[in-house]
């Protein structure tokens, strides 16, 4: 083992977590929330020089092994720090946006008793996702993966005392559990085609032997493919991808920063960084892509039409969140692996605003989600409203072709083109939804704008009193029609700043190293990579802005000018179809839970207590009590029946000794 | 039919032997009888023995008969004594109602 | 195997146990008659010590080769020797625990110890006999005392059916034997074993000798009480007296199996193949009928009873293999089942529940939160009789096992394990009303003889015989492979 | 220390060890009339120390041990009878066990100090019962195991008879005659093994080595492999406990007394795996790889079968019950497997479940002594009045779920490793199980911990006092210690692992 | 020819007086028929040149055991009318299983004939040096000593059996004690009194 500062950016959240957590009692929340910050702050400044030291400097790939984890007979898995491109553009993804959430919680979680756990959870969280990224071998991923899971989960349900939140933690855990367990079989996949679950140790083999076959059953599969599916598998379900996207909505019962810290900026794009980071094997599995492809792109048009139809501020930019990570995958599934990650890079910054912002503004309306009930905040918070706007315009990609953008354009129209561009299976249907989405994208997120900050206050005619919602200073509702709320603190509002200033430049500053000129330098083999020019046709290029443009006015349309004409169409079955997430749930609880359930029972009540215990245990011992009573009776106590069973027996025996005794004798 | 042989006397021994075990277990008058039958049994032994012991020239199977016919008395008596004490517990010999124990 | 035969003379030394007893025997019947019942107890006394002096002189002048006496009629040898010293030590046990209980219920009849011991001669005189008719006068004479003792508490009208019931269905058996043994006598020309044997390696026999065989087995059969010739063993059982029951459970046991074992390896031998299978199922027959029988009694002697049908029918799985090995796994069966079974019938004994003496399940109730100590001796007993490990009587059914797997008697084996598991629920059954029940009613104390009974056979349960088991071995294969 | 104890039975001390505590604790009885708290008390505190002092004496075994070295070590050999002997021995597979086994009994009886009923005798079965565990993993002869496998038995079914539950007698009974039939069956086997061991002239027929040795040697023909895997399978099997057979195990578990259910989960049902690698595979090659596949479909219906149950489950024992059977299908899947993975993979699962499972019978029983009741139902809420409770009980709740970071996870994947270079299909199975293993372990603890307190009896309940704590820290750090570096286990296990893969590979047709 | 009809004769009468003992309604009937049969049997005895087993037959049993069964039929006064009668039930099934012992017994019966179906002769002893009796007891004390010994602890115990069951001691029988009555002294047997007048002997 030896010890330099990467492995400190990976241990130091854990050792700030165990701390945290173990003595919360007796160091208080301050000190907790001052170690976990400060030991989270120590991460983000090592981490940034490498990734730094990547895009300008001369940074090497290296890897640090600490231990073993497990080795048996070549399945070798050794606790390492592998230092890359990727990784280290996920370390300061991860350890910027955790830093911020962190110093944005101590304002928002400022009346929470549980302080100290709750910045454990995030410490831990971020040991979790950092032993991710930083894995030099599936086994390892796999490890942070489920390490992120069970952060998720407990941050999910961190107020305990709402079924609500429990329901959807463990929604959320079980669901990435079907996600993992194509995980793992694709690693154990890997394993038995490959030998190891090294990276680059499978890859190599799978480089070398491209048409290995795997047999399962009668039917035979290029190995590579199989694989890729498994591990896809997973990556949907960490990634909220179609089918497997239930859970992410409802993760929402979690406390803002969570959501922004989780389920916008890091957590959920693992998958993504997972298909990046075994893109050479995407690379050589084209059917595998082909399926990441539609999936992909059925997700980011999928869940752009539901949230359309949603009113939780928080569930529309879940929404908007699964939608992106379609993006992501799309572009990972066409091959532009470095467009996936730019994207990853860029949707970071813009998305954790978004969410803070709208924490921002549920804290400033004493824990209001619902959109429906709110209207005129940007005047009691023009702050969070500027910097949502910067982050809404981020989100939808507004840029002009040639000129630049917010940093949302640089990575979503890359996307789009490299769909266009690309000749893998789905790819013009990927690109199609992509424009499609990027339409709705910019509708729903301008309707979330306007519904929260434009207009008048629309009081919640059944106010709840949210327990968490103690508020001293009870506002009057102001008369101008703007919301009695009240602009957050700086602690809050800082890290929105910062967070806007990256949504605004970050896609501007690195669009040369991810996707243009200095590409190659900058990806060093880390991924496949292929310098495509492609001339697309202008209509490509202008698509985007085009549809965010038509969705603005849309927005403007329904939410400004006509605001009665959304009413109206709420009632419609197709608002209907669309608000209740095209009633996945339904159907999810009615044949996963429901059916897990009916068929529990009738294992339980009729495979093991009447069959197998009535057949076997109970029923032998019935049965044994039942000869046992008669052989009872044949004990009459008479004396002549005994006689006459000893003289059977006489008979009997004799009868055999004569005529088969003698047969066997001499 | 004239000719007495050995396997006369081993077919009349069977049938008292037959005819004693019979009346031991279809009986249910008293348990007399059945002391009755054994000594129909053993006399069919004593028979067998004795007729064994002709054919074969040699003297054990009379003696062995003679053994026999001690111990018949012998447990003649110790069932006689059985029974008087079981008649003066019950008043009654009747073999149906011996089954104070079962099962 | 034919031993030398050595005049009158130079029997009467080596038939010192038999000497012993029946002198005993006189003498008692002469000071009983002068002293009446007051001599009870002296007398019970000196029976316990006439016992083990005879056991003691079995083995003590245990001649080197096997020594025909009395002019070939009984044969001294290694299993005779083995199987004295059984029948002399759990008849010395036993005879204590009902001179003790006789005591206490003020049932003091001399008589008493004079039958045991007589019993025992002919139990003596049984597994030594050489030729059919000591074998049935020895038969006979243990018979006749037993019915005796089990009609002994003669005002007890179930003690009197009891010694009907025996006496009926005995005198058939012994009909059966004499029927048989007619027939092995007149096919094969000869009461002596070793003529029988002869006669049968000379290819005498046919279908009357093993017809005469197949009788003399179900007499014997009836005498261990084997299934299906058990009938009377359950109901003799709870009707006799508990401590002539507990004699009843334990010599007569041994001279049953010792008998059957050398009818079976000395002069029947030559018919191996045409007994095996008779024996094999009348094993089988036992185990499962005394396993699946005792299954709901709730009488604990009759309880007993039945496990006594099954262990019989494990003792049999033994004999049945017909190789060297299965005798000696039938002998140490025997020897690690009885102390065990004489342990339970001393705590039976021992416990009076609200002054009446303990005859169901249900009695024990408790009996763990009282004595703990009776209790954990009750288990380690249960258990052995069960044939659960550690304690001695799993080791004879893996002996019995063993030898009937050696001989490919698979299928018995198998039978063999199904019914200890059955038997095995109705001995939990005791041990759940003793452990699980609670205690409804004050249970009286043991006496001293009894406590110190049970606790010498459950320590012999577990270790002692356990860690002996070595010796135990040497002897009865030495035993066996000098006899037969 | 190698030199310390040269030439001490060692093992003979670490497995008698608590029969001489249960002497001393019958002694102090005889003593005493009657019973009162501050003699309890004593028989309690005695029992605890000759457990520790057993764990230590084990440690000291294990210090005298051979890490590297193949084969049994610390032998011992005395003759006894009919072939067979005392014969100890331990490889690294038994040690591991032996360890384990050591580790949980003082723990276990920590975790019955509220018992009040029959305390002394409570205690001396308790420890014969740790002799006759530690017997079985130290036995090396083969009549010598069956004595202590069966033996266990007989405690443990006045234990759960007496300190048990509601249904406590049909449970006791059910556990006690399921087992002995599949022993039984298992002892037929063993007799036949021997004598055709000693016909072919073997010098020790029933020495495990030398019974291997022979097997080696093809001493048992395939066809009769396939009767004596069956016999074994019968015992093991039921032992394990393996679908179908596997319902005397909820009724068992839930009716015992916390230490006992601890005890039989966490070593009991161990004693099937270790029959599984020290008979089947190595002395059976040919019928276990025949019977591979019908293992194998035992192994993932049991995963999936009983983690369906669990999730259906009212009472918060018989859950954990279910959610054994399904961890041990694992197992029996890993054992079968064959190769280096797989069997490495079912004893660490072995292991991690004995101290994961135990954990959580433990901790039912925190709440069970406080409120006399194990159905989830009437809990909730708990994490407000039992904070730590709560997150220990999280821990164990996700050991069991598998989570990487904790013991439960690197078994599971190995074992599954191990099956998918076999059959992919039974691995994919076994990871159905996976997902259901989250579902009905979270469910559970919801219902149990989250929510509010809307009882009102649970408004006092306390949270672990420092008894319990101590119980726990040993448990905690054991299962985290094992899921962030299991690899050191893992060597340790791998003589043992590799030696019977390459057996069974090799001798595999 | 003599002899085979005197067998024949005798033989039949056995039986079928055998069947009596079991069919007879009265018990004191069956022991007069068991006597019978026990005559007839030692008939046969003779024909087998077993004279002195033939005499002992009747000696014991008809002077003995028949005896005694008779003594005890009277003794316990059971009313036999009163007595269940009849055979059981299932006599069919019990006739059948007698049938089939018979059957076996016959075929080994028949199996001791020689080959060509002709029974094998049994001969009397008559022709040797010493009579029946003679030649029993030559060898009943020597080569026998055993057994006879024995028969004597067999009746031994039967004896004590017999005792211990059916004697009883009644307390309130008054019994004659020769020695007490002779040995009285004049002291015992009167009391001198002294009373005073008017107060009795009170």
């Amino acid at each position: 083992m030896q010890f330099s500062p990467e492995v400190l950016i990976v241990l130091g959240p854990l050792f700030a977590a165990a701390f945290a957590g173990l003595l919360q009692r007796y160091i208080g929340d301050k000190v907790a929330m001052g170690v976990t910050t400060a030991s989270i702050g120590l991460s983000l400044i090592l981490s940034w020089p490498i990734f730094i030291g990547f895009v300008w400097g001369d940074e090497q790939a290296r890897v640090i092994e600490l231990f073993r984890f497990i080795d048996v007979a070549g399945f070798t898995s050794i606790w390492s720090v592998r230092i890359d491109t990727m990784s280290a553009i996920m370390l300061v993804v991860v350890n910027t946006v955790s830093f911020l959430v962190h110093v944005y919680s101590i304002g928002y979680m400022a009346e929470d008793p549980h302080r100290a756990r709750f910045f454990s959870y995030l410490s831990f969280f971020t040991f979790s996702m950092l032993a991710l990224v930083t894995a030099n071998d599936f086994l390892q991923l796999f490890f942070g993966w489920e390490g992120v899971g069970v952060a998720s989960y407990l941050l999910i349900g961190f107020w305990f005392q709402k079924r609500s939140a429990n329901d959807a933690a463990i929604k959320a855990f079980v669901t990435n559990r079907v996600g993992d367990f194509g995980f793992a079989l694709g690693i154990m996949a890997a394993f038995f085609c490959y030998g190891s679950i090294q990276f680059d140790e499978v890859f190599h083999a799978a480089a070398a032997n491209p048409e290995l076959m795997l047999g399962v059953g009668e039917v035979q599969f290029r190995a590579v493919e199989v694989i890729a599916f498994l591990l896809f598998i997973g990556a949907m379900g960490k990634s909220a991808q179609f089918f497997l996207h239930v859970w992410l909505p409802d993760a929402m019962e979690g406390p803002t920063p969570v959501s922004a810290l989780i389920h916008a900026a890091t957590m959920v794009t693992a998958g993504v960084f997972m298909v990046c980071r075994a893109g050479e094997l995407y690379h050589l599995a084209p059917l595998a892509s082909g399926f990441v492809t539609i999936i992909g792109a059925v997700t980011a048009l999928f869940a752009a039409t539901v949230g359309l139809a949603q009113n939780d501020i928080k569930r529309v930019i879940a929404y908007s969140t699964c939608s992106q990570l379609g993006y992501m995958f799309f572009a990972a599934g066409v091959g532009a692996y470095n467009a996936a990650m730019f994207h990853l890079f860029t949707h970071a910054f813009f998305k954790a605003l978004l969410f803070l912002g709208a924490g921002s503004v549920i804290h400033g309306m004493h824990h209001e989600q619902d959109m429906r009930y709110m209207g005129g905040v940007r005047k009691p918070m023009p702050i969070t409203w500027a910097m949502m706007t910067i982050g809404t315009v981020a989100l939808i990609g507004l840029g002009i072709p040639g000129i630049g953008g917010f940093a949302g354009f640089y990575s979503k129209d890359a996307i789009i083109e490299a769909a266009y561009a690309s000749d893998g299976i789905g790819a013009q249907f990927a690109f199609w939804c992509g424009v499609t989405a990027a339409l709705l994208t910019s509708f729903y997120s301008w309707r979330l704008a306007f519904m929260t900050f434009e207009g008048k206050f629309r009081p919640n005619p059944h106010a709840h009193h949210d327990e968490h919602a103690h508020d001293e200073h009870h506002h009057v509702a102001p008369t101008d029609g703007s919301a009695p709320a009240h602009e957050s603190p700086w602690i809050m509002l800082a890290p929105l700043i910062v967070l806007a200033i990256g949504a605004i430049f970050a896609g501007m500053v690195f669009y040369p190293y991810f996707m243009g000129e200095h590409a190659a330098g900058f990806w060093d083999h880390v991924i496949p990579f292929h310098e495509g020019h492609h001339d697309f046709p202008t209509w490509v290029l202008w698509a985007p802005l085009i549809v965010t443009l038509t969705g603005f006015l849309f927005a403007v349309i329904f939410y400004l000018w006509k605001p009665a004409a959304p009413k109206a169409m709420a009632k419609g079955p197709v608002w209907a179809f669309l608000y209740n997430k095209w009633y996945f749930d339904e159907l999810y609880d009615f044949v996963f839970v429901k059916g897990a359930r009916a068929i529990g029972d009738l294992f339980w009540k009729v495979g093991d207590k009447k069959i197998i215990d009535g057949l076997g245990p109970d029923g032998v011992a019935a049965t044994s009590r039942f000869v046992s009573r008669n052989v009872r009776k044949a004990q009459t106590g008479f004396v002549y029946h005994y006689s006459f069973i000893m003289l059977i027996a006489a008979v009997a025996f004799g009868a055999y000794a004569i005529f088969v005794g003698i047969g066997g004798g001499r | 039919m004239f000719e007495i042989g050995l396997s006369h006397y081993l077919f009349m021994a069977a049938a008292l032997f037959t005819i004693g075990v019979f009346g031991i277990f279809v009986n249910r008058k008293n348990v007399i009888i059945i002391l009755m039958s054994i000594e129909l049994v053993l006399l069919s032994v004593n028979i067998n023995l004795v007729a064994f012991s002709a054919y074969l020239q040699n003297l054990e199977g009379q003696i062995f008969a003679m053994m026999v016919l001690t111990v018949a008395a012998a447990e003649a008596a110790v069932g006689l004594a059985i029974l008087v004490t079981y008649f003066r517990n019950r008043g009654n010999i009747a073999v149906e109602d011996i089954n104070q124990m079962r099962g | 195997m034919n031993a030398p035969l050595v005049d009158l003379t130079n029997s009467l030394p080596l038939a010192r146990p038999e000497l012993l007893l029946a002198g005993f025997a006189l003498i008692a019947v002469v000071l009983g008659a002068w002293f009446k019942d007051r001599a009870f107890l002296a007398l019970s006394v000196l029976g316990v010590v006439a016992l083990l002096g005879a056991g003691g002189l079995a083995i003590l002048f245990q001649p080197g080769a096997p020594v025909e006496i009395l002019q070939g009629a009984m044969v001294v040898d290694g299993v005779g020797v083995f199987a004295k010293a059984l029948i002399a030590l759990s008849a010395a046990a036993t005879l204590a625990l009902g001179a003790d209980h006789f005591v206490r219920t003020d049932e003091q009849r001399f008589e008493f110890p004079i039958v045991v011991v007589l019993a025992v001669l002919g139990m003596f005189v049984m597994v030594s006999a050489q030729d059919l008719i000591s074998l049935y006068l020895g038969v006979e004479l243990q018979s006749l005392s037993a019915y005796v003792l089990a009609a002994w508490r003669r005002d007890d009208s179930r003690s009197s059916e009891a010694g009907l019931k025996y006496f009926v269905l005995s005198a058939i058996s012994s009909g059966l034997l004499l029927f048989g043994s007619s027939f092995v006598y007149g096919f094969t020309g000869s009461i002596r074993f070793d003529a029988i044997a002869a006669a049968i390696g000379e290819g005498a026999g046919g279908v009357g000798l093993i017809f005469g065989i197949v009788l003399m087995l179900c007499a014997l059969g009836f005498k261990m009480s084997a299934a299906p010739f058990h009938m009377w063993t359950p109901d003799v059982y709870e009707g006799a007296p508990t401590p002539v029951t507990a004699f009843f459970a334990a010599a007569p046991k041994v001279a049953a199996v010792a008998l059957m074992a050398r009818v079976l390896y000395e002069p029947f031998a030559g018919l191996e193949d045409q007994w095996r299978q008779v024996v094999a199922a009348l094993s089988a027959i036992s185990m499962v009928w005394g396993s699946i029988g005792a299954l709901l009694q709730t009488n604990l002697k009759r309880l007993m009873a039945y496990s006594s049908i099954a262990n019989m029918g494990f003792v049999l799985m033994g004999l049945a293999s017909g190789v060297a090995q299965g005798p000696v796994a039938s002998l140490i069966y025997l020897a690690l089942y009885l102390p065990a079974n004489i342990g339970v019938f001393a705590l039976i004994l021992a416990m009076r529940r609200n002054n009446q003496p303990v005859e169901t399940v249900a009695d024990l109730a408790g009996l763990a939160q009282k004595r703990p100590w009776m209790a954990a001796m009750f288990t380690m007993l249960l258990f052995s009789i069960a044939g659960v490990p550690p304690f001695a009587g799993f080791i004879g059914k893996l002996l019995v096992f063993s030898a009937a797997v050696e001989t490919g008697l698979v299928w018995l084996a198998i039978v063999g394990g199904v019914a200890a598991v059955i038997a095995a629920a109705y001995y939990l059954r005791v041990l759940a009303s003793i452990w699980f029940a609670p205690s409804t009613a004050q249970l009286q104390p043991a006496s001293g003889t009894i406590a110190i009974t049970a606790t010498v056979m459950a320590a012999l349960t577990f270790p002692v015989l356990v860690l002996a088991l070595g010796a135990l071995q040497t002897w009865a294969e030495a035993a066996v492979r000098s006899s037969f | 220390m190698n030199e310390m104890f040269a030439g001490w039975p060692l093992l003979s001390i670490v497995t008698f060890m608590p029969t001489a505590g249960a002497l001393l604790i019958l002694l102090a009885r005889m003593s005493q009339r009657g019973d009162n708290a501050g003699y309890d008390n004593g028989v309690k505190l005695l029992a605890l120390i000759v457990t520790i002092a057993t764990f230590f004496m084990s440690l000291f075994a294990f210090a005298a041990f051979q890490w590297d070295a193949p084969g049994f070590q610390l032998q011992e050999d005395i003759p006894w009878a009919f072939g067979a002997s005392y014969a100890m021995g331990v490889d690294q597979l038994a040690m591991s066990l032996l360890l384990l086994t050591t580790f949980l009994t003082p723990l276990c009886i920590l975790a019955s100090w509220s018992i009040e009923k029959q305390v002394s005798s409570y205690m001396v079965l308790f420890l014969l019962l740790e002799t006759l565990m530690i017997g079985v993993f130290c036995a090396q002869d083969i009549v010598l195991f069956y004595l202590f496998f069966e033996g266990g038995l007989i405690p443990m079914f006045i234990l759960i008879g007496v300190w048990g539950g509601e249904r406590r007698v049909y449970a006791a009974f059910k556990f006690f005659l399921y087992t002995l039939l599949g022993s039984l069956l298992m002892l037929v086997a063993i007799v036949a093994m021997i004598v055709m061991a000693r016909a072919a002239g073997i010098e020790n027929p029933s020495n495990i080595q030398g019974l291997t040795e022979f097997a080696a040697q093809g001493g048992f023909s395939p066809d009769i492999q396939i009767w004596l895997w069956l016999a074994f399978f019968a015992s093991f099997a039921v032992k394990m406990p393996m679908w179908p057979v596997h319902t005397w195990l909820p009724d068992a578990h839930v009716e015992a007394p916390t230490a006992a259910s601890v005890v039989l989960a966490a070593i009991l049902l161990k004693m099937g795996g270790y029959g599984f690698l020290r008979f089947s595979l190595p002395m059976f090659p040919d019928a276990s790889h025949f019977f591979t596949p019908l293992v194998f479909v035992l192994s993932v219906i049991a995963i999936v079968y009983a983690s369906l149950v669990a999730f259906r489950q009212l009472d918060m024992k018989k859950l954990i019950a279910y959610s054994s059977v399904a961890h041990m299908g694992f197992v029996t899947m890993g054992i079968f497997a064959g190769n280096e993975q797989g069997i490495q993979g079912a004893i660490f699962q072995m292991l991690s479940h004995g101290i994961i499972s135990g954990a959580l019978f433990l901790c039912v029983g925190v709440v069970y002594d406080r409120m006399h009741t194990r159905e989830i139902a009437f809990y909730g809420g708990l994490v407000h009045r039992m904070p730590v409770y709560a997150a220990i009980f999280l821990l164990f709740t996700m050991g069991n779920v598998g989570l990487p970071g904790t013991s439960g996870f690197p078994g599971e994947i190995l074992t599954m490793v191990g099956a998918f270079q076999v059959n992919a299909w039974v691995a994919a199975g076994a990871a159905l199980g996976v997902i259901f293993s989250a579902a009905y372990a979270l469910t559970l603890y919801r219902k149990v911990a989250f929510g509010v307190i809307e009882n009102p009896k649970l408004d006092g309940i306390a949270d672990l006092d420092a008894r319990e704590w101590i119980t726990f820290i040993p448990l905690i750090i054991a299962t985290l210690v094992m899921g962030l570096a299991p690899s050191y286990v893992l060597d340790f296990t791998s003589i043992s692992a590799e030696a019977i893969a390459n057996a069974y590979a090799g001798a595999a047709p | 020819m003599l002899a085979a009809i005197a067998w024949w004769v005798l033989a039949t009468i056995a039986v079928l007086s055998a069947f009596a003992v079991i069919a007879a309604r009265n018990p004191v009937h069956s022991v007069l028929f068991l006597i019978l049969t026990f005559f007839t049997s030692a008939g046969l005895f003779v024909l087998l040149g077993a004279e002195f087993l033939a005499m002992l037959l009747v000696v014991v049993y008809v002077g003995a055991v028949a005896v005694l069964f008779l003594f005890v039929v009277m003794m316990l006064d059971v009313d036999f009318a009163e007595l269940k009668q009849g055979f059981l039930s299932y006599t069919p099934i019990g006739a059948i299983i007698a049938v089939a012992l018979f059957a076996e017994l016959a075929l080994v019966a028949s199996a001791s004939m020689s080959s060509n179906g002709v029974p094998i002769s049994v001969a009397a002893t008559g022709e040797s040096a010493v009579t029946n009796a003679e030649a029993i007891g030559q060898v009943l004390y020597t080569d026998y000593l055993l057994v006879f010994q024995m028969a004597g602890l067999v009746l031994l115990v039967a004896m004590i059996g017999a005792i211990v069951l059916t004697l009883r001691h009644r307390p309130g029988v008054r019994k004659q004690d020769i020695t007490a009555q002779v040995g009285r002294k004049r002291s015992e047997g009167v009391e001198l009194k002294d009373p005073r007048p008017g107060q009795g002997l009170g």
